[in-house]
């Protein structure tokens, strides 16, 4: 076939699937054939949140400092699907809530997200929008410096940080420890991902976060997608599996199969 | 159709197809509006590498001519730094490439650049020692192959004990390989389907407010 | 002897203001993050500005007629500030995404999965018991890290099956280990070039 | 606060005046330890080394200032083995401060002084090009339908080197080194799947983790882990540099970081035993 890429074959047929199965899985997912699995870090923000209001202390949410048009916008948004699991969690059981904003362009939809919580749980009058979600700085180190004086002043008792981090992850989750506040943190920026892993009592690594954003909002196109990924995912599972069996005996027809 | 949003739509469509396309076939066709797409794309890139500009200019120019917010000498100062630089730059009519434009880099930005991140270094030394306790089972974990490979990043131990270097070795070979493969396909096929939802105009993000 | 080159003197004060925010947030510190903002962004303007007369301008300047489109285009991206044609901005945009895009999954799925699967696909047993071993280890961290990262196969999760995810979040805990352990050495490995600045080129004590 | 709470929360201060104390007493007595190279940075130096005189590489300046102490030192050295091998590098950057940092390696490594070599003819430098991923495809595409100048405004027709280059085929070798993510992958993706050419990269050391997947399936021949891979560097091409001069304060900083984590876990744990 000279019109195709020689040794390309495979990824081709790859990609194409992969075109349909992300179709199938959207459909599946809006017909509710889907279920994602509930990830103990939610019930772990339960117990944050009802710590707080039995210690008479706020709890923190933050989202991290991206937007809705860079490359982290995906966990920007699964960022924000927990921040309104948060809310509506402080709302009912009467925590206060602090979710310090660092993008100009999420402020308003995170407002948005908090009062709709406040709103639905019947307490809208004990939001104050201004001082519980203000905008401390789009840039980097003034954002850093602004939480933690923020921490340091309101010794909250619980500490939520889902979203895209930078250099700062250390510098918060040390800070929030020192003053004893229970911490859930999740990133799918890898590199931050180990002083998470150190500090806080629940991680979510990775995939993990977009999975638990899915799983609170109920978003069915999010559902979905997260399906396609794990069809793949199971695909490369079955493939490596038979695949180094079958080499260790040594039919190497999957790694030969895979390289056309 | 919505010229505001469609049209949009079917530009990232049709572009996207032609680079995926450019990677599976040999149709010199393909490839020949590939090479336009692609330098194209470098002059657009080029273009939106004022935007951030833009955005601060907005910003602290405001700043600047409210006089409100204590720090407004800083936006001042931010400004004129950025004028500084455009000056020099274009002013030589040598951009980047004139002794001028070469001093102010290395008397101010250079610095800056270097400092800013590695000041962290600080920082670090100090997280490692509140950050890495064997608290728990998974903190533990973490806790052994960081301070396995911190051990044989230090020059001084495995000067005198080699086999930590090995060690070290060792663990970015079984270790790291093994996880972070499993780790990198799971990242990959994410990608690939989040780029496949945004050239089917599922997923709408970058074209901001509707 | 201390340096007497003004550059080198502003160099050497702003990297300690920059340093300074280890101990304290403080103005000077401040001063040093503003002023390196505002350089950042006029040498990206400069930059920006440089290659399009490189890859722009030149190929107008050669009877390209078609690049006066890329300029039309370039200048819509600011269209974003206007209130009414603000939308206008969305075509540029859209043909970075989808170039962005198209560029980097269609090599994606081939570098990330089929030749990673590939790479799993391999004997597990080698030559030297040492090799198998690394070989067996290599495996079950790639098997058991992708079965973490399932999430609609409750199963998956449970009983026999459910050690695969478990064991998975263990061999990614170790590895992000020695992430950390690197991280450290970026982090002194970078500032260690300051001090060398500092003591070679400002206050001259080495050599 | 018995001995144990107090060394479990050792004041931020006194870690870091304790850290420049470190930093500073190497910086002014280098111990010049013995160097153990990595497996990664061999294979580095064993395919430039095998390469054979007058093949063309093309190399990424994919950093700027905040990442020149980890990867100036090793792209200095590297350079240093590429021109005593008598190999040909057309130079491109594709991190804004690029080609601010092409002058400051270029004062490091003297080419034509140590070397003998002449711009045009065995390196050019084409400047920083915008665009990330569509700037390497561009160059590794067809670079004369891209450019036609290099960073200095010279027709590239008139640069031998750069006349002889068109296309992907021609670089017998694609090497980068870099601070971005985005970058790192995206070398991987244009030069290794799309062009199918040999590639080697360097990093800096937080990323190697994450890079090491595809050095493992041979998608990266050589892998230069940050400042460790810089020091391995100039020690395999004997021009010793910052990067060994880093080493030593390496050494310092870090077992003192390690003597922290030491006290801090076992007072951590003796303050929990205790009851507290």
């Amino acid at each position: 076939m000279a019109i195709l890429t020689p040794n390309r074959l495979v990824p081709l047929v790859a990609f194409i699937l992969a075109w349909v199965a992300t179709y199938m899985a959207i459909q599946m997912g809006k017909q509710g054939k889907i279920k994602i699995r509930r990830m103990p870090a939610l019930d772990a923000i339960e117990e944050i949140v009802g710590r707080s209001v039995e210690m008479g202390r706020p709890v923190f949410d933050i989202i991290g400092m991206g937007t809705f048009t860079d490359l982290y916008a995906t966990q920007t948004i699964a960022g924000l699907s927990i921040l309104s699991y948060v809310s509506t969690l402080c709302a009912r059981l009467g925590a206060k809530l602090y979710a310090p904003q660092a993008s100009v362009d999420v402020l308003p939809v995170a407002a948005e997200i908090v009062t709709t919580s406040y709103r639905m749980e019947g307490k809208l009058e004990e939001l104050d929008v201004e001082e519980q979600l203000p905008y401390l700085s789009g840039t980097q180190f003034a954002w850093a410096s602004g939480i933690i004086g923020m921490a340091a002043r309101l010794k909250p008792a619980g500490n939520i940080m889902i979203g895209p981090f930078w250099a700062e992850s250390m510098m918060f989750a040390e800070t929030f420890d020192r003053i004893g506040a229970m911490q859930i943190g999740g990133t799918a920026r890898l590199y931050q991902i180990p002083f998470f892993a150190a500090l806080c009592d629940y991680v979510l690594i990775g995939e993990e976060m977009f999975a638990a954003g899915a799983y609170v909002s109920g978003d069915l196109q999010q559902i979905g997608s997260i399906a396609a990924q794990d069809w793949y995912k199971i695909a490369a599972l079955a493939l490596g599996i038979l695949g180094a069996l079958l080499a260790t005996a040594g039919v190497t027809i999957i790694g030969d199969l895979l390289l056309m | 159709m919505d010229y505001r949003r469609d049209i949009p739509l079917a530009i990232t469509f049709l572009v996207g197809i032609v680079a995926v396309l450019d990677y599976y076939t040999t149709l010199e066709s393909v490839t020949n509006t590939f090479t336009v797409i692609k330098n194209w794309g470098v002059v657009l890139q080029a273009f939106a590498l004022g935007l951030g500009a833009v955005n601060l200019f907005r910003v602290h120019g405001k700043r600047l001519s409210e006089r409100t917010r204590e720090d407004w000498m800083f936006s001042g100062w931010l400004l004129l730094m950025m004028v500084l630089f455009v000056v020099v730059g274009l002013g030589t009519g040598k951009y980047d490439t004139s002794t001028q434009y070469n001093w102010i880099y290395q008397a101010l930005y250079l610095p800056l650049g270097a400092t800013m991140y590695s000041s962290l270094a600080f920082y670090m030394a100090y997280g490692s020692y509140k950050v890495l306790r064997a608290r728990n089972f998974e903190a533990a974990l973490l806790f052994i192959t960081a301070v396995l490979v911190i051990i044989g990043n230090t020059p001084i131990f495995p000067a005198t004990f080699p086999g930590l270097f090995h060690l070290r070795e060792w663990i970015f070979g079984p270790i790291v390989s093994g996880a972070y493969r499993g780790i990198r396909i799971g990242v990959g096929i994410g990608a690939v389907v989040l780029g496949i939802k945004t050239l089917v105009g599922l997923e709408t993000g970058y074209l901001g407010r509707r | 002897m201390v340096s007497m080159d003004p550059q080198i003197w502003i160099a050497a004060l702003l990297t300690l203001a920059a340093t300074s925010y280890a101990f304290r947030d403080n103005k000077a510190f401040k001063f040093a993050e503003f002023t390196f903002i505002g350089v950042a962004a006029g040498h990206q303007i400069v930059m920006g500005i440089k290659n399009i007369r490189d890859y722009g301008w030149s190929h107008l300047m050669q009877g390209e007629m078609i690049y006066i489109v890329v300029f039309l285009l370039g200048i819509m991206l600011y269209a974003r500030y206007h209130k009414e044609y603000y939308w206008l901005y969305r075509y540029p945009i859209a043909f970075l995404v989808g170039n962005g895009i198209g560029i980097s999954i269609r090599a994606g799925i081939h570098s990330d999965f089929t030749l990673q699967i590939a790479q799993t696909a391999t004997p597990l047993i080698a030559s030297t018991a040492m090799g198998s071993i690394n070989n067996i280890i290599t495996f079950v961290g790639v098997i058991t890290a992708l079965s973490h990262f399932i999430f609609t196969y409750e199963g998956m999760h449970k009983d026999a099956l459910g050690w695969g995810p478990k064991i998975g979040r263990w061999m990614i805990l170790l590895a992000l280990g020695a992430s950390f352990g690197n991280t450290v050495m970026t982090r002194f490995g970078m500032y260690q070039g300051r001090v060398i600045f500092l003591l070679r080129e400002w206050l001259q004590i080495i050599a | 606060m018995s001995i144990w709470e107090k060394l479990t929360s050792i004041p931020r201060e006194v870690i870091m005046g304790l850290v420049f104390i470190a930093i500073l007493i190497p910086a002014l007595n280098p111990l010049g330890l013995p160097l153990m190279v990595g497996s990664m940075s061999q294979a580095w130096y064993d395919t430039v080394d095998d390469m054979p005189a007058g093949s063309i590489l093309l190399f990424d300046i994919g950093y700027g200032s905040g990442g020149y102490p980890s990867l100036g030192p090793g792209n200095i050295a590297a350079f240093h083995q590429m021109f005593e091998k008598d190999l040909r590098i057309v130079i491109m950057a594709t991190a804004l401060e690029g080609s601010m940092m092409y002058p400051l390696i270029m004062a490091g490594v003297k080419p034509e002084s140590n070397y003998g070599a002449v711009y045009g003819e065995d390196y050019v430098f084409l400047g920083y090009i915008a665009g990330g991923q569509t700037a390497m495809a561009g160059v590794l595409g067809d670079l004369h339908a891209l450019a036609s100048t290099d960073y200095q405004g010279t027709s590239l027709s008139s640069l031998p080197l750069a006349a002889e280059v068109s296309g992907a085929d021609d670089y017998d070798l694609v090497v980068y080194l870099t601070t971005s993510g985005d970058t790192a992958e995206g070398w991987v993706y244009q030069a290794y799947s799309q062009y199918n050419r040999p590639l080697i990269g360097g990093m800096l050391s937080m990323m190697t983790t994450s890079m090491k997947p595809y050095y493992d399936s041979g998608q990266l021949l050589g892998l230069m882990d940050g400042i460790k891979g810089a020091a391995d560097m100039e020690f395999l091409t004997n021009h010793p540099g910052d990067a060994i001069v880093s080493s030593d304060i390496l050494s310092f900083t870090q077992a003192l970081v390690l003597i922290l984590i030491l006290i801090g876990n076992v007072a951590f744990w003796m303050q929990k035993g205790g009851g507290k």
